[in-house]
């Protein structure tokens, strides 16, 4: 089937079959391999994209119901040149080692401080993360780097 | 995983000692059970379908009665195949004992099941195991009693 | 994932019919379970049916004492809505952001987890489930692991729950999928004690010995005389039926705290 | 030159570019034009055997490309997957290992063992044809127990009484002497739990094959390529060595898990050969909990003798270590020379006696997890200390105190085969205990017990043997590989520097750390140097990353051949400047003629180099590019204390890790900022371990936690803030001084952990992980054992 999409700005219009997930339109179909896979039970975080203003794991959506959705992956909030203040944040911070859960972990992170009126504090932060995990960094370095860009945006 | 259950049924025993030995009662009262045909003395094949939640696939099961005390007790052995799902092998021990009942004999049967389950299922399903074992045990010896009502 | 055939109605009307001409079709809401399930190859239906472009099966109003959800609402509208707070508190409290942000009313207490949140709410708020084919009282709505009253093709629209006095909501979250333990909801309206149990037993229940002694004494110190019996409760390597047993009463301790 | 990008600076990552971005390029991001895919069937059983398989209907399924089964491999003679360490036993005896053919073929012996391969146009035509391979297995009952698995069923037919080997270490007279004499006797029995990695990166690989070149390629997910090279070389037999090229790109995260070599990427090579096209295999989430080796699974029983001083006499330890159902590739060394050499810790106990036992069970392989045998020497010994401690009514700090080696006992032999070379274990325990305001601990455990919770404070002083290692001492001991490092160090035209190390970055920062002690040694700008990793047709044969040895073995390598560098650009700048070799200096990226003001850039010498005027060419050749190996002359020995304070809700059994604090001393720190985040990491695995981490199999031998639905995951709501702190002993005997650190963490911490669960509780002892049921159990049935007095109490 055929869906039409808004990724990173850009409109696209992709074949895909009928069981075909998100990610993998966003990382077979259009390339975008900055969106991972870590898991197959929708835990690990390591997909998280925006769709529609909402951090959502690109493994658990169909194809289908991401047709005319507005998408936004790691590679669209911003380049090495003009980085988005969380991905400074993270740099900053040492947010990150592998990075192989950092763009899943970035992107859910801006759609928790975005929502989170810059009300959050260290629990908040460590709780709206709780879908997202990391093996390297034992999070503290990630939520000094979340508290950082809530303050810094 | 184990379990064990009662039912009492108002029925002579002989009465339901047959009805433990018939395919077709055997068949009625198994959860999802499309069909089940005798392939030997006290062996039959079976196709069922489980469902259990979203998780929903059809198995095929190797049924076979051991240690046959007619018409008293006897282990009713499962094994199911259920491809990419995994596998599940189980037992029911059943007795059966007389009792009276205010409108003569009467039939006392106790089950005592267990079993264990392999590959995907138990990997990403032991939660739901014992859950589900209950649920499938209760509601056949249920229907097994309520059946002669109807039969 | 096997192949199935992906449909997008618009209608409820039009989901039915493709359901009823599917050889073996399942309804998508958000998929927090479906999906996962494909993908490890656990179900192969023919046809997945997406309810997520029909309109009016959204949103949380309030009328007349009664907080109607339509049944595709996302939960985490219904954590941001207000007409409840401790409804808004277990919404929030569901799986993680990311689940909230797909995962809904209708396709959870359509699945029946019995480890999920929604049902303690439904069982303790006096909830009527509406249906495309009728409405469901929330006490009659769960019968068994994994079993509701929902006929086959039957599709939630919307979920009513009665605005109560003073409700709370206490979850002892699995530490590794963050389902349900064991979830509480007490509720007062009135005279009325309801408390709602989640994740003990093959579905959500009442606790009506609890809800008795509450009914005669509104304080935690109440539920120490109560005898919870848990042999019929779930076990699994987090939690025996035993520690549900106690979490049960525990939880329910701190809810009635809460609101006492 | 203490510049913003030298030694000791917080430098920001250069690897964090790409990485942010989305632009990381991992295996499963690269491509092949025309690639298949592979997908592993692999048994539902723990122990069965094959009475065949029939793999007809997966051949004739749509869009399979080609299935293959042990057999095939065994055609081929592809070898077993071998194991690298040879350990013997009491008696002298060599380990026994079992056959291990990367496919079954005659027997499966845990759930997850691949018994065949298909390969498809598609994952979803692979994973049909997967589903349709038929296998008759005959099952057998599974060994799953490893309290009684010397005495089950046995398992291969070559391994009696499943036993790998019975290992022993240490004077058993002499600690039996010390038992006679000793004043008090504490007692722990141990089990370490079962962990399963869990990378966030699943296992993946590429393999291609140029039919033309005869040459292979495999993309992998190694931590160490060249040893997979080395292996699948050598040992499988899959291609001779010089035409097979093995690339790690980015890897997300190993952890000890990706050192191995392993079933599938030996059947990905292997089978591009077979199928003349590019494979491709990413594992499912599902089946690294079932393929990936775990780490730890030890039951231990500990005595410590003391004296009525509270010193220490004796040791003596008694382990049962799970091997799994095969030999992993290094899986011998970790309870053995990683775990027994340990036992003395911080500590001057004169006589450790310590029997391992290895068993083989119908269970994943086990091999290294971050820390390997040293986590689990660490619990045994600080558990033994800190029960002692609460027998004898001695606060624990003080014993620890009074058994310490002091820093004047430096260099200090163990009694159990190690040298350490320098240390100051009290200081670190000094600066931690301020940290966590000890003194305030009481006054904070009345304030929990009047909110009707209970507090416990726990302490863990570690050490461990890192920048593994001294070849010559490996090798004496069994190792089937030396354990050195390359490193190159290329000078470009322009003066840019590009470095080349066998060490590969998963995570540790070597692009930047390298780069750091380039720039300050050369005195190159921090920018223009270049770190280039995992890829064996890029560096010479080394061994990787593993035991927390990159900057103490590789980083020495470079140093290595950093002077090499400086020694022939003194010479280059000799030739320019008209002066003698011996007279030139070099400092801060400029060579100097002795008391003169004559002068030359690096950047001028390395543009020589390879503009060579009037190079006299038999005594100076051009070019400007040095490569050294090195080889350490003994272990590192980081070390530190850890301090944990815990609250605990009786009634639910949640533990709430209050206050952590880590004071380690990894001698002289290159990036703070990056080794501060490796501290991070190795709490967050070992606090994992302690309250958390859980692999259970069923008694059939089925994995019961085997997704994060139900194995648990350390996520951030789990875990509090760290206090992070050092104190420097500079390692004596390499050029930087540094220790390594990236597995610290996952040492020390789970001891302090269950110190402090226990602590709280009043109780003897609490299993791990300490989950909430564990818990309430405990603290249900808790008032019995004895409390140690704690200072400010």
């Amino acid at each position: 089937m055929e869906i039409t999409l808004t990724v990173n700005g850009a409109a696209k219009t992709v074949d895909v079959a009928d069981n075909a997930l998100l990610v993998d339109v966003l990382r077979e179909s259009l390339g975008l391999t900055g969106t991972h896979v870590g898991c197959d039970t929708s835990q690990c975080g390591a997909c998280v994209v925006h769709m529609n203003g909402d951090a959502v794991k690109s493994c658990t959506v169909l194809a289908g119901q991401a047709n005319g959705a507005d998408v936004t992956t790691i590679e669209g909030i911003g380049n090495p040149d003009d980085l988005h203040p969380m991905q400074e944040a993270f740099r900053d911070n040492h947010a990150l080692q592998c990075g192989f859960c950092t763009p899943g972990m970035i992107m859910s992170a801006i759609d928790l401080v975005q929502k989170g009126g810059g009300a959050l504090d260290e629990a908040a932060v460590r709780d709206g993360l709780e879908g997202n995990l990391c093996r390297c960094t034992g999070y503290h370095n990630i939520v000094k780097a979340v508290l950082a860009a809530q303050s810094s945006t | 995983m184990e379990q064990a259950g009662e039912s009492r049924i108002a029925q002579p025993r002989d009465r339901v000692w047959r009805a433990l030995n018939d395919p077709e009662v055997l068949a009625r009262c198994l959860d999802g059970c499309k069909s089940m045909t005798a392939v030997g003395d006290g062996e039959y094949e079976a196709e069922v379908g489980a469902k259990v939640g979203p998780v929903k696939a059809t198995f095929k099961a190797a049924i076979s009665l051991n240690d046959v005390i007619e018409p008293e007790s006897y282990r009713l052995e499962v094994e199911v195949k259920g491809g990419a799902a995994g596998f599940a092998k189980g037992s029911a021990t059943v007795n059966l004992e007389e009792v009276a009942g205010d409108d003569g004999d009467e039939t006392l049967l106790t089950y005592r099941i267990n079993g264990n389950i392999g590959g995907k299922l138990a990997q990403i399903g032991s939660r739901l195991v014992d859950a589900a074992a209950r649920k499938m045990a209760a509601r056949f010896f249920a229907r097994f009693a309520v059946d002669f009502d109807t039969a | 994932m096997y192949q199935f055939n992906y449909h997008r109605p618009s209608t409820l009307d039009e989901a039915r019919s493709l359901m009823a001409g599917a050889e073996d079709g399942v309804y998508l809401s958000g998929g927090m379970t479906l999906i996962p399930t494909l993908k490890q190859r656990l179900a192969s239906p023919s046809d997945v049916i997406d309810l997520g472009a029909i309109p009016g099966l959204t949103g949380v109003t309030v009328n007349d004492g009664t907080v109607s959800v339509g049944g595709m609402t996302r939960h985490s509208e219904v954590a941001a809505s207000e007409a409840i707070p401790a409804l808004a508190d277990l919404a929030s409290r569901i799986g993680d952001a990311h689940v909230r942000n797909r995962g809904t009313i209708g396709g959870s207490i359509a699945n029946s987890d019995p480890a999920a949140d929604y049902p303690a709410a439904v069982v303790a708020l006096g909830a009527t489930v509406h249906t495309t084919n009728r409405s469901i009282a929330g006490s009659d709505y769960f019968t068994g692991l994994f079993e509701t009253a929902l006929h086959d093709g039957e599709i939630v629209t919307s979920v009513d729950f009665c605005v109560p006095d003073a409700a709370a909501y206490e979850k002892f979250p699995n530490p590794a999928s963050r389902y349900a333990v064991v979830g509480v909801m007490v509720a007062r309206c009135g005279d009325c004690i309801c408390v709602g149990v989640t994740g003990a037993g093959a579905c959500a229940f009442r606790a009506t010995a609890l809800e008795e002694a509450l009914a005669a004494d509104f304080s935690p110190g109440a539920v120490d005389g109560v005898g919870i019996d848990h042999s019929e409760y779930n076990s699994d390597i987090h939690a025996s039926a035993e520690f549900r047993g106690h979490l049960v009463g525990v939880l329910t301790k701190r809810a009635v705290a809460t609101i006492a | 030159m203490a510049s913003e990008t030298g030694i000791g600076a917080s430098v920001k990552r250069k690897e964090d570019a790409r990485f942010i971005t989305g632009a990381g390029n991992y295996t499963d991001d690269i491509n092949a034009a025309g690639q298949t895919y592979m997908v592993f069937v692999r048994s539902p059983y723990a122990r069965a055997k094959i009475n065949g398989i029939d793999t007809a209907d997966a051949a004739a399924t749509d869009g399979v490309v080609a299935v293959f089964t042990g057999a095939d491999l065994a055609a081929d003679e592809i070898g077993d997957l071998p194991c690298g360490w040879m350990v013997k036993s009491k008696d002298g005896s060599d380990m026994v290992a079992p056959p291990h053919p990367p496919i079954a073929t005659h027997a499966v012996n845990y759930v997850g063992e691949p018994y065949a391969v298909v390969i498809g146009e598609t994952l979803e035509a692979a994973r049909n044809g997967a589903e349709a391979v038929d296998a008759d297995f005959e099952e057998l009952p599974a060994v799953v127990d490893l309290s009684t698995a010397a005495s089950a069923d046995q398992i291969h037919e070559s391994v009696p009484n499943n036993q790998a080997y019975d290992w022993e270490l240490g004077d058993k007279a002499a600690t039996d002497a010390a038992f006679d004499s000793a004043h008090h006797v504490a007692t722990v029995d141990i089990v370490n739990n079962r962990l399963i990695p869990n990378a966030i990166e699943p296992r993946a690989a590429l393999g291609e094959y140029d039919a033309a070149a005869g040459t292979y390629t495999l993309h992998t997910t190694s931590q160490n390529p060249h040893l997979e090279r080395l292996v699948l070389a050598a040992f499988v037999n899959v291609a001779p060595e010089a035409r097979l090229r093995v690339i790690s790109p980015d890897v997300g995260g190993g952890f000890g898990s990706k050192i191995f070599v392993y079933a599938e990427e030996t059947a990905v090579i292997w089978a591009a050969g077979k199928v003349r096209r590019p494979v491709k295999w990413r594992a499912e989430r599902s089946e690294s909990f079932l393929a990936d080796c775990h780490g730890r699974d030890h039951v231990t029983t500990a005595q410590l003798a003391l004296g009525e001083d509270g010193r220490f006499l004796g040791l003596r330890v008694k382990t049962k270590a799970n091997m799994g159902a095969y030999l992993s590739t290094f899986a011998s060394s970790v309870p053995t020379y990683l775990y027994g050499t340990l036992m003395a810790g911080q500590y001057t106990t004169p006589a450790i006696y310590v029997e391992v036992q290895s068993l083989y069970t119908n269970t994943a392989p086990v091999d290294a997890y971050r820390g390997a045998g040293r986590p689990e020497a660490t619990y045994v010994v600080e558990r033994c200390v800190e029960t002692a401690a609460r027998e004898m009514g001695i606060d624990p700090a003080e014993i620890r105190r009074r058994n310490f080696i002091q820093p004047g006992d430096f260099p200090y032999d163990t009694p159990v085969a190690l040298t350490y070379d320098t240390g100051d274990y009290e200081a670190s325990l000094d600066k931690a205990l301020e940290h966590i305001d000890y003194g305030g601990f009481g006054a904070r455990r009345a304030a929990s017990e009047s909110a009707g919770k209970k507090r416990g404070i726990g302490f863990s002083c570690y050490i461990e043997a890192c920048g593994l290692a001294p070849s010559q001492v490996a090798i004496s001991l069994g190792a089937g590989v030396g354990l050195f490092e390359v490193g190159e160090v290329r000078v470009d035209v322009t003066g840019s520097v590009t470095v080349v190390t066998g060490s590969h970055s998963h995570g540790q920062s070597h692009e930047t750390t390298f780069a750091q002690i380039i720039s300050d040694k050369l005195g190159v700008p921090f920018e223009n140097v270049t770190v280039l990793h995992g890829d064996t047709g890029r560096s010479d044969y080394a061994l990787g990353t593993y035991g927390s040895r990159s900057l103490a073995v590789g980083g020495s390598a470079i140093i290595k051949a950093t002077d090499k560098i400086i020694a022939k650009g003194k010479k280059i700048a000799a030739h320019m400047l008209e002066a003698e070799e011996d007279q030139m200096e070099f400092a801060d990226g400029t060579f100097t003629v002795a008391d003169s003001n004559q002068s030359i850039t690096f950047g001028e010498v390395a543009f020589s180099a390879y503009v060579p005027q009037n190079f006299p060419l038999e005594d100076l050749e051009p070019g400007l590019s040095e490569k050294a190996f090195y080889d350490p002359p003994n272990f590192t020995y980081p070390a530190g204390a850890h301090i944990c304070e815990v609250e605990v809700d009786p009634d639910t059994g949640v533990v709430d890790i209050v206050d952590f604090v880590a004071v380690d001393d990894f001698g002289h720190v290159v990036n703070p900022m990056i080794v501060e985040g490796q501290v991070h990491g190795g709490l967050a695995q070992g606090i994992g371990q302690a309250l958390l981490e859980h692999g259970v199999y069923d008694d059939a031998g089925q994995l019961v936690s085997g997704s994060y639905m139900d194995y648990t995951m350390p996520r951030a709501d789990d875990l509090p803030s760290f206090t992070v702190d050092t104190t420097v002993t500079p390692c004596t005997h390499n050029p930087l001084g540094v220790k390594g650190c990236g597995e610290a963490g996952a040492i020390g911490s789970t001891a302090a952990v269950m110190n402090a669960v226990t602590d709280a509780l009043g109780v003897a002892s609490v299993s791990m992980p300490a989950t909430p049921e564990t818990v309430w159990r405990a603290a249900s049935a808790c008032g019995e054992a004895p409390k140690a007095p704690k200072e400010g109490e």
